[in-house]
């Protein structure tokens, strides 16, 4: 038997529409990486347009938290996924945001010949948006397994990053025409490297959502 | 004072004033209550939250020293002018009371007995009235095999839905209900509150409740009230997160005086 | 759901429930007719046969003339000895029962008995004061066999008044005081008896007017027919009032001589019994109007 | 709470003994007490069994139930009690059918109609109607009411059944009236509200709602007034004449009770043969059968009535 | 069974069974009550809970039909010992009902009838007794100048306040509370609680409450019962935030059964 | 009158923690420019340890700003008082992990000659931790106006990174030996912007506490 069915109800809709928050800014970031692999402008600027979306909806979302926790009293279990609806939504709106500093970064390099072939950031985009994705599906699923997952993924992450950043570096040095746009890569794999770290911190929430302890894992 | 119909508003209420003999209990509020929704009125003991539910289907007639002055109208009808029919209007405004108050008649007759006052006689129609009643109260699965069983013989939970059910059963627009949980344990209260999500979709509610976190929960709308004055009213979501009243803001934190 | 426009079908009053009102209210008025009817017409004819010889002289000329003093002063002994044997009794067994022993087989016994006392014709207890006080205890027709035939019959009256106000101090006192470390006895007596006084005096008052109207046990057990003097001692047989009235009204073989004596003693009798009434109602009202829980 | 450490803090032994001791013997002293009332009752029933059973077996208890010859002291004594009987009876249940419309009504009207004013007048009043003697009643009957039925039924004696019967409706009034307004004002006022929001009149609310909750309570009041009556005896001694003939008359062919004639109940039997009877006697004895008969009789409506209102109490 | 002296535990619960009849209400349950504490009792109704707190002074048994087995030491006595004197024990372990109950006097002897009992006569000492335990319900500075008026003359609030007061004043060790606020409007509600935190500094004490919210708001331990069992007893933070045990989170976030 | 005074009590801690916090974050940026311009690695390395600490005070708010959430059932604006720890920790802790970087730049950077005095950069320190002063005064005094005041400076923020960006850029260009250092610049200089970022937010979250209305500002 289950009584405060409406509340129930609202609280399921708020993971939803979480969830649909976490694939828009997972799109974000495909995107914004497909934009500067294939150097489309166009898809870099829808980037940054949908970026109000997902602002417009993390409000939402937060809003919809503090009127259920004003409103519900929640407790135990239902407290803790409201708590971290509250505190994930920031990350990800982070996580968009950087998805559309990438797309400007993009529309910075615009259609100039890149200074060498994509494979890293490419990689560490693939690796940053599994990520986010296990960590939805863990919020979705309550499967604090998966969230470990997560954890652990980011130190590729990371490692690339530090591989991209001396990579960068080189290629600055070796010509200084290069600098703009290795500039550019280079905080493009630092906006994916935080991304990471972002998600991170998601997962974190997640592992507290599901057992009630909090843990720091990204240090 | 005449009344005119408003769209989606069930009652009117306009500068209204009660008095129990000398004391005045409400001190001049106005209110627009709407059509199917769930309006809280909270407020301290004494604010006059109860008196000013019982105008509403003129119960408080039942109180002999009571006046009431203003307008109320509730469909763009003046309930206090000399024309109304009272009967007419308690058909229309049902209401729940603190303590389950079924009669001491089996739960069949307890929901039969508003149909019958209306002069409904045929044994068919009345069956079917009560089982639809007792399924909206969610309560048909429990009671079904003994409907001939005293109504004394359900929970208190159970008996406060029958209650509702016995205000359904003549088809109400609006049902008032005067802290219909005080009187229960914390399940019970919450499948009420359940039922109440469930019965604005039809009807109109007002719920008078002395707990915030009730009002906070079911209802739409809220109205805070305070020694007889309406101090805010409005979205329970926004009184409850940011209210414009320091009052109210005092009085739900915990800081008042 | 009525049409909101029907509001205005104004109906008034029923005419069936209006004559069903009126029918209600001719009842009521009635029964309160008939009252002041019994007793203007005492206190219309009795009215002038009171005199202060009346009260204060003993019949004389085979109670045709004279006063009714040993009929008063009998009727307050014996009521007063009455009440010397219920009120402790009725007082103990009301607490026992309500303090003590609140369920179980006996309690239900000990109430059965009490109902069953208090509805036992009062004729029945002259009988039975006459067959075991007088006659088989051999006291004699007397002020004791009269009183205790009498405490008998108002105890069911003190036990039921002063338990029903010990029901009425709420449980809570009686939980408050355990719950400070008070024995049962304790919190009785400190707590449950004074918040219950009041009824136990009301109950005692009517139990007083009870016994000073009271004349079949009397008939049977020591009110004499004539006797122009006090009773002496509690074995003495008594005038007393109700008694006295009875014989002017039946058993004077100059009925229609002592008439007027007899609409005095009926006044006075009354008189009595509805001061004694009106106070008991009195004192429960004052106590009702002040109780506080 | 004594300083920490002290010996005494948190003892929960200290002066057990002498408090028990002390309650005990209170206990001891309240429930004999309780037990009076039960000794009361098997005294009284036992005395009247023992006095009336030797009476009983001589006479027999069919003569006493079937036979209208009550000649004690005859030279050829007759011990038949079936005139008393059935004038008990006939004043007791014509008493009931005026004093319950008449009762119940009251107690209506002052429970559900009466403004508070009125009803704290009537309320008292009625009261004090039920504390009015019943020696004086009776002489009501003799001077007032006699004199108005010989006059309205052209008889030549108003001391007839119907004059007791009248009197002892109005003394059962009170009774009736007290005990079934408790029974109006035991159903909670929740009833009420209830049967009112749901847009019941309250004459409906009354008589559907009200009424039927307090049923029971009325059938009791009505059965102790009925007890009140049959167990009356200076009214009746005075109101009815005292006649031992079967008060019976020919109607039609059916023999049904004769209301305008005189008649004598049990009590008044008591009550006037009760002094002048040489203690001992069989005729003495055979007044203890009569007690004994009005004590089973009065002690079964009593038990059913208590019956009844501890169901009406207990129903919710 | 043998009780032994537990530091800082005021009561140590084994195995504790309780019937009514033979309905078995309690059916074994242990637990350590820490002194200094408020201890908070939650569960549905007939969960057993208040039936548990009136073991704790033996009010129970002025049930007839009720039977105790198992062991409850206070402070390392079984209080179901032969040997125990109940009126000792209640003068260690006091008590507030759901209802306030003062009795029919002064305010002023309401609070001076426990030392009365206890052989207290002296003037002085009793007004000394009296003072302190109204400052310490803070109700001092309400009532002190009609410390003869009737206790009813109180407001419902205030009356529950002078009955804790009149429990204090019998210098207890414990305190037991059985729903102390049910019949309280909030704000009173609120007093009440405040009180609760204030007291705990001085005494143990242990409430029965059937609203959750309550039990989180002013107790450090929670004990969760369900028909008759212990299905949780921990931190109060713990349990509202993550209880071990499925069924409290059940009961906790309304999903039960 | 007042009751539930525990709980306000348990507030008042609650805020008093929450400014030591941002005390303790305000402490870190100062320190690491302070590192930065004076190349004292010992200071820099004090910074990165110091950051535990707050990270530990992160985590001992966060859980009290839940306990409280699910102990008192708060409402209103002790509702917004919550709510807003909660989220702000996580801001000021991102504050920290910034000046935590920025120390570690200054590691990297080590004890090597500027590649050009600094000005700009400890100028946008200074603003960065003018914001979050005024940002926690703000918090303290429930003053909305310092909490827009805020958001108006990291404008300028903004503007300095901007300039900072190109001139760095052009030190890049003209020497590459300049690249390593000035890259950590860059970096340096990224994440005191987003320190304004963050601080910005956190003056969002101050406006939602004191007005109840939620609003992007940063846009």
């Amino acid at each position: 038997m289950e009584v405060r069915r409406s509340f129930h109800e609202e609280l399921q809709q708020l993971i939803a529409q979480l969830l649909m928050m976490g694939d828009m800014v997972e799109q974000s970031i495909a995107k914004s990486i497909r934009a500067l692999k294939e150097q489309n402008l166009e898809l870099a600027r829808q980037v940054v347009e949908e970026d109000d979306a997902i602002d417009a909806l993390e409000l939402e979302i937060e809003a919809k938290c503090l009127e259920l926790i004003a409103r519900q009293q929640p407790m135990a279990k239902d407290l803790r996924k409201i708590a971290t609806a509250l505190k994930i939504i920031t990350d990800l709106e982070r996580i968009a945001d950087h998805a559309c500093n990438i797309a400007e970064a993009c529309l910075k390099i615009g259609k100039e010949p890149l200074i060498k072939p994509l494979v890293d950031i490419p990689r560490m985009a693939e690796l940053a948006r599994g990520m986010l994705k296990k960590a939805l599906d863990s919020y979705a699923n309550n499967d604090v397994q998966l969230a470990y997952e997560v954890c652990r993924a980011d130190d590729e992450v990371d490692s690339l990053h530090n591989q991209v950043f001396r990579e960068l570096l080189t290629y600055m040095m070796q010509d200084p025409k290069n600098i703009q746009q290795a500039t550019s890569l280079l905080f493009i794999s630092s906006y994916l490297e935080r991304i990471g770290d972002y998600t991170t911190n998601l997962a974190e929430w997640l592992i507290y959502m599901v057992t009630g302890e909090r843990k720091k894992l990204n240090d | 004072m005449t009344c005119s119909v408003i769209n989606q508003v069930a009652f009117s209420i306009k500068d209204l004033q009660i008095s129990y003999g000398k004391e005045k209990v409400i001190k001049g509020i106005a209110l627009d209550i709407q059509e199917k929704e769930v309006t809280a009125i909270i407020g301290p003991s004494g604010c006059g939250k109860s008196t000013f539910l019982k105008t509403l289907n003129r119960m408080i007639d039942t109180v002999p020293s009571s006046r009431v002055t203003g307008s109320i109208c509730y469909r763009g009808q003046d309930i206090y002018a000399a024309s109304t029919n009272v009967v007419a209007l308690r058909h229309n405004v049902g209401m729940v009371f603190q303590k389950p108050n079924p009669f001491p008649k089996s739960i069949f007759d307890n929901i039969a007995f508003g149909p019958r006052l209306q002069g409904v006689r045929d044994k068919q129609k009345l069956k079917q009235i009560v089982e639809s009643s007792l399924k909206r109260t969610a309560l048909w699965d429990e009671v079904k095999d003994r409907l001939n069983s005293s109504a004394f013989s359900l929970s208190g939970g159970q008996q406060q839905r029958l209650c509702i059910a016995r205000a359904l059963a003549v088809e109400p627009d609006v049902i008032l209900m005067d802290e219909p949980c005080s009187a229960l344990d914390p399940i019970a209260t919450a499948k009420i509150e359940d039922l109440i999500e469930e019965l604005r979709k039809q009807y109109t509610i007002i719920i008078v409740t002395h707990n915030m976190q009730q009002a906070a929960r079911v209802s739409q709308k809220t109205a805070f009230f305070l020694t007889g004055n309406v101090i805010e009213f409005g979205e329970t979501a926004k009184i409850f997160t940011k209210p414009k009243e320091k009052k109210t803001e005092d009085y739900i934190t915990g800081r008042f005086g | 759901m009525v049409k909101p426009e029907q509001l205005r079908n104004g109906k008034k009053l029923h005419i069936s429930e209006m004559l069903g009102y009126g029918i209600l209210l001719l009842f009521a008025l009635s029964s309160v007719a008939v009252l002041v009817y019994f007793i203007g017409s005492i206190a219309s004819r009795g009215l002038s046969s009171i005199s202060w010889t009346f009260l204060t002289e003993v019949p004389r000329v085979g109670m045709t003339e004279g006063g009714i003093m040993p009929a008063i002063v009998g009727t307050i002994y014996v009521s007063l000895l009455t009440l010397a044997v219920s009120v402790p009794l009725g007082v103990g067994s009301a607490i026992y029962i309500n303090e003590f022993s609140s369920q179980g087989l006996f309690n239900r016994i000990i109430r059965l008995s009490i109902r069953n006392i208090a509805g036992v014709p009062s004729i029945v207890f002259g009988l039975f004061g006459l067959g075991l006080f007088v006659a088989g205890m051999k006291l004699g027709q007397s002020l004791l066999a009269a009183a205790f035939t009498l405490g008998l019959m108002t105890y069911p009256v003190i036990v039921t008044t002063a338990e029903e106000a010990l029901k009425a101090v709420p449980q809570s006192f009686r939980d408050g005081a355990l719950a400070l470390g008070a024995t049962r006895w304790q919190a009785v007596r400190h707590q449950v008896l004074p918040a219950a006084i009041p009824g136990m005096a009301t109950g005692a008052i009517l139990g007083l007017g009870r016994a000073a109207g009271e004349t079949a046990p009397i008939l049977l057990t020591g009110a004499a027919y004539f006797l122009p003097r006090l009773p002496q001692g509690v074995t003495d047989q008594f005038m007393a009032l109700p008694y006295h009235l009875f014989i002017l009204a039946t058993q004077h073989n100059q009925i229609s001589v002592v008439r007027p004596l007899a609409y005095g003693t009926a006044l006075v009798l009354l008189a009595l019994v509805l001061l004694l009434n009106g106070a008991a109602i009195a004192i429960r009202l004052y106590y009702r109007k002040s109780k506080q829980w | 709470m004594n300083q920490t450490g002290s010996d005494n803090k948190y003892n929960l032994t200290l002066g057990a003994k002498s408090q028990k001791w002390h309650e005990k013997a209170v206990l001891g002293g309240l429930t004999l007490n309780g037990l009076f009332a039960v000794v009361v009752v098997v005294a009284v029933f036992g005395f009247l069994l023992q006095k009336g059973l030797p009476a009983l077996q001589e006479i027999g208890l069919k003569e006493f139930l079937t036979s209208s010859r009550w000649m004690p002291t005859s030279p050829n004594p007759g011990y038949g009690a079936l005139s008393m009987i059935v004038g008990t009876l006939m004043v007791s249940v014509a008493a009931l059918v005026v004093a319950v419309p008449w009762g119940v009504g009251t107690a209506m009207f002052l429970a559900e109609v009466a403004p508070g004013k009125i009803r704290e007048f009537i309320k008292p009043t009625l009261e004090i109607l039920a504390g009015i003697p019943s020696v004086v009643i009776g002489f009501i009957a003799l001077v007032v009411v006699a004199p108005w039925v010989a006059r309205t039924f052209g008889l030549s004696n108003g001391l007839t059944a119907l004059t007791g019967a009248l009197m002892l409706g109005v003394m059962a009034l009170p009774t009736i009236v007290s005990i079934s307004e408790d029974a109006f004002k035991a159903v909670p006022n929740e009833y009420r509200d209830a049967a009112l929001a749901l847009g019941a009149t309250r004459w409906q609310t009354m008589i559907r709602v009200t009424f039927p909750a307090a049923r029971s309570g009325i059938i009791a009041a009505i059965m102790l007034g009925f007890g009140r009556a049959v167990g009356e005896t200076m009214t009746v001694l005075m109101a009815t004449g005292n006649s031992l003939a079967l008060p019976m008359q020919e109607f039609w062919g059916i023999k049904i009770p004769n209301y305008l004639a005189s008649i004598r109940t049990l009590t008044a039997t008591i009550a006037i043969e009760g002094l002048d009877v040489p203690w001992g006697s069989l005729h003495y004895r055979s007044l203890f059968v009569l007690g004994a008969m009005l004590f089973v009789l009065t002690f079964v409506i009593n038990f059913v009535a208590d019956i009844v209102l501890n169901k009406a109490q207990g129903g919710e």
